[in-house]
């Protein structure tokens, strides 16, 4: 089942190492998503795999065939730009029939098929209209169809989205996931923005500086993060850094505040110091009786970031911040007011790195 | 109140610029009109036009700068759209060079580049004033010089505005060779781009005067100046002709640059 | 205390109406957003504030004064554009002075007032830089400095944050807060981004098609949006068309389940038809014994957006959304799965309009 | 392996082209600088170059082209930043005209412009050509037209690197007005355009040939013409002359401008 393979690619441009030691296997009809920073080499990868660069060592077999050295129009490989990159001197119709008639299929054939592709997204009445006539995201729509109008056996999608609006952003996402369900096909897809990769994956790849920081789904990714890069990247993190107090019973100390750790301190000795992280959503305000993780604060701010209230507070000398949903009925606490606080201790992460 | 002032400040000196502007070009071109319809005492005829067209030696040059100009557009579109392709593509950091190169003919004075051609090409091992074919040739390549700079802004504008790099690879993914790449998609989006750098090619070629001097071809350059130091009428009546040819390719440029401007624009801005 | 005040704003372009009827009075210190999308005549506004356009009718008076027909540079208005819009042919430091050197100021004045604002944006070693060689945040930030620098009875902020990074963007609206809440001056501030507007804000403008749609704080603009407009730009929204069952004991039913409204229904007849709208983290699964508001549904999808899971349902024939914080504890339905879900009756809106 | 290949290619083609670059322009300008060192028979010498240098009239035509280069570039400038800043500023939608109107110099062959111009104002009721500081005027009113698209294009690319209406009202904002606008913040982000623009005026200027020529003034273009009509070896020392001048020039602008050319790339991108 394993359909796209890529090993031990290395990417250097003269002395800037852009891709190192690269190794991935996606299956048939997977969504993966490559996502990092700007210069993490993301955008690279990709383009190994579309064609556009070679690696300077490694190899991508697609099918079992290695097609490292193979032109980039001899992939059958779909790839939608950022820019959209449609043919502005062509029409819809044209845009989407252009890999067809290179191909050389009649044109009954090349007709049908744009047909089934422009329904598919959903924008039959467009099909004579030229690209300048179009939306950014109606553009982005037919570069997509463009791309799959020649049944690729891969799809490459690099940064589709970043162009556009925040409202069609979310739209097109949901678009996107559809159709590659629909026809199954195996997508990769490249982001920096981390909702977008966690609503859209089945596997999600982080990357920083070139190499792969973890690889998992986007549960995994988001609630068991690896490394410090991941869990600093994806979603908002406190950290803080603790001393060991008893790792058998994984049992850690900053500012004098004791924290039980779920997941152990195992492998660490007592009076090292460790990075923990606590995700601001599994602060709760203390509502019944607890013993373990119940910590006493002041509020030092309060800030609405729409349907999440975030409110920041200092435990200790540290501040961290708790985020809770907005509602009507919330009882905020006063700026300066004294509180209680809790956690789950499985919400404590021991962050290697 | 105030903003009816800014306004009429605004378009207040919007005419005075348009005023200005028109006074300083079409006045000259007003005064040689009407000196050219002068010819016959007392009244306003055309008499200069007949003589000019009934001359066998006009049509002869009308009709050789017209040769030389289209196979000098020819040549530099040919030379100059695939290595500018090839530059955006591969050699981005080649531009600042190819700027300076191109631009050499605007700062070199035009008779130095003559005198240079000549003083090489008429000597041995390149000797190629032998024969008016070979001379022709000669021409060809300094009206290419000449014309340089012209056709290398507009291609390079033209390439400019669109992406040319993601659509080759967008061409590329789609199964697209180098080949379809230019004749599919570069070439037919630079189309107005090629279509200004050949309009002004060609109204350099039919008034390059030096050139067809020195190599002694017979082009329109030098039958004008020739007639504008025997003749009084007939010369007025050449700039009329040849203002109006001029004005007629800039209008078909006109024509054919607003109708896909907002194309490019809205393309540019989504 | 009124500082600012606008009375019957109008801008129209030509045929166009870009601003109509705006009203609004800003007191001393307060930070006021205008909140809306593209082409809602919000920029438009504050262009008029600055004295950049004037008003086709209408008055803007700043401290009792009026400044309609002022120009621009006898207003003593500091303004920052989103281009940040530094003089690139002079440092850091000749930037931030330039206010003052064409007041006229003294060299030693100037050099004085640099190095406070330099300290203030926490960018003192930046003094004899370029523009050129500073990020986009460093480069907004110094533009703030400058804007601040000529001590402006008002600020004004034109999207400033829309050119930069989300992580930078994060850092620079707290940085901003923080400086226009330490020097105490009055602002208006303008984005399209709900987050920007609900974490900085006193108080806000919701705008759309050059009229005011709702002047509130955030909680307010948030939690008791007062048209369909509001409730539709701020967050995200369930909306369903229900009949009214009983107006008086607040009863609306939609594909025949009857939906209880802390609000009431006063003023509408039975059998008439209503907008609800509830918000998706409003919802949750029924954990206790409760009698009103409990919805059969069927789950369609499940969608990892980072911190939050927005959980796709179908009650009746409508499609809803709801959303709970991410936490590895969490027991997600599966997809097809039937379970009960509860909101509030004080979660139920009914929009206007 | 391919790689490897395809890095050759490139380089490959970079190089054929270079070197046919090369070719096309060094040859000519090779053959002259040969040639002009071979006056006395037998050995390379500069005895044509101190003919050149020794002869008054040389002198005469050089000082006479440089000042009038020099207003040229003062009048263009002076004209062209504020009306661009203007149209930039207040009349964006006027640039097609302001574009049109500036490609003219080139498309009208400058034979006929110059025939226009002395057919109108050398006759009541503007007869300029009377005195010679009246032609001299004159002179100055031609050379600006024939430099215009030059200085319009430099300045016009100036301003559209910078965001000229965000700027001026940051400034506006902090105070400044109109003068202190233009002479803080736009004036000195268009130094080098207007270098640039100024230093291609300036080899147009020294170059001109027919204006001077029918305006019967001592002018550098004419000067070398009628030496290149009468002697061998003379013109060939001048072309290298006038070559080094405008490499000397060039050099200047290319220094000036990859100084400042990452400032503003860095601008652009940030």
């Amino acid at each position: 089942m394993t359909h796209l393979e890529l090993t031990h690619i290395h990417k250097s441009f003269g002395a800037s190492v852009a891709v190192e030691d690269f190794n991935l296997t996606v299956k048939q009809g997977e969504f993966v998503s490559f996502l990092g920073p700007s210069g993490c080499g993301k955008t690279t990868t990709l383009r190994m795999v579309a064609g556009f660069e070679l690696p300077t060592s490694g190899n991508v077999t697609l099918n079992g065939k290695d097609l490292t050295y193979v032109p980039p129009n001899k992939r059958n490989v779909g790839m939608v730009f950022q820019s959209y990159a449609l043919f502005p001197n062509m029409t819809v119709a044209q845009n989407v029939g252009y890999g067809l008639k290179i191909a050389g299929k009649s044109k009954n054939e090349i007709e049908e098929r744009v047909r089934e592709m422009l329904s598919l997204i959903q924008m039959d009445k467009f099909y004579s209209r030229y690209p300048y006539q179009l939306s950014g995201g109606q553009q982005q729509r037919v570069a997509l169809a463009r791309a799959l109008a020649i049944q690729p056996e891969l799809l490459l999608l690099d940064e589709p989205l970043s162009a556009l609006d925040a409202k069609i952003r979310f739209e097109l996402r949901q678009e996107i996931r559809r159709i590659q369900q629909k026809l199954g096909i195996t997508t990769i897809y490249v982001t920096h923005d981390q909702e977008e990769a966690l609503s859209l994956s089945d596997r999600i790849v982080v990357m920083s500086q070139g190499k792969i920081e973890q690889v998992g789904n986007p549960f995994e990714i988001y609630n068991f993060p690896q490394t410090r890069f991941v869990a600093k990247f994806v979603g908002s993190l406190n950290t803080v850094t603790a001393t060991v107090v008893d790792p058998a019973k994984g049992i850690a100390s900053f500012d004098g505040i004791n924290l039980e750790i779920a997941q152990g301190l195992n492998g660490k000795n007592k009076g090292e110091e460790v990075t923990i992280a606590i995700r601001p959503e599994r602060f709760n305000f203390l509502a019944e009786q607890r013993k373990e993780n119940v910590f006493d604060c002041t509020i030092e701010n309060i800030t609405f970031l729409g349907s999440v209230v975030r409110v920041q507070m200092k435990i200790g000398n540290s501040i961290f911040n708790m985020d809770t949903f907005n509602r009507p009925s919330l009882k905020l606490p006063n700026i300066g007011g004294k509180e209680q606080v809790t956690c789950s201790n499985k919400a404590v992460l021991v962050l290697a790195g | 109140m105030d903003e009816i002032m800014s306004r009429k400040r605004t378009s207040f000196f919007t005419i005075f610029w348009g005023i200005l502007a028109l006074l300083y070009f079409f006045l000259p071109i007003y005064g040689t009109l009407d000196f050219s319809l002068r010819m016959e005492r007392g009244i306003l005829g055309f008499k200069a036009y007949k003589i000019i067209f009934a001359d066998p030696r006009f049509w002869e040059g009308f009709r050789y700068s017209v040769t030389m100009a289209v196979i000098t557009i020819i040549v530099s579109a040919a030379i100059f759209v695939p290595t500018i392709y090839w530059m955006y593509l591969k050699v981005p950091q080649a531009r600042p060079i190819m700027e300076i190169i191109t631009i050499l003919p605007f700062v070199i004075p035009g008779i130095i580049l003559v005198f240079g051609l000549i003083r090489t090409f008429s000597r041995p091992p390149l000797q190629l004033t032998t024969s008016t074919f070979k001379t022709d040739i000669l021409m060809i390549a300094g009206y290419v010089i000449i014309s340089m700079p012209y056709m290398f802004r507009a291609v390079d504008v033209g390439m400019r505005s669109i992406d040319v790099r993601t659509l080759t690879e967008a061409a590329q993914s789609l199964g697209s060779n180098w080949f379809h790449v230019l004749a599919d998609v570069i070439i037919p989006n630079l189309r107005l781009a090629i279509l200004g750098g050949s309009l002004i090619c060609f109204a350099t070629v039919m008034g390059e005067l030096i050139l067809a001097d020195f190599l002694v071809r017979p082009a329109l350059g030098p039958y004008m100046v020739r007639l504008g130091l025997t003749k009084a009428y007939e010369p007025a009546a050449l700039a009329i002709i040849s203002y109006s040819l001029t004005w007629f390719s800039l209008g078909l440029l006109q024509f054919f640059s607003s109708r896909s401007e907002r194309q490019k624009q809205q393309v540019i801005t989504t």
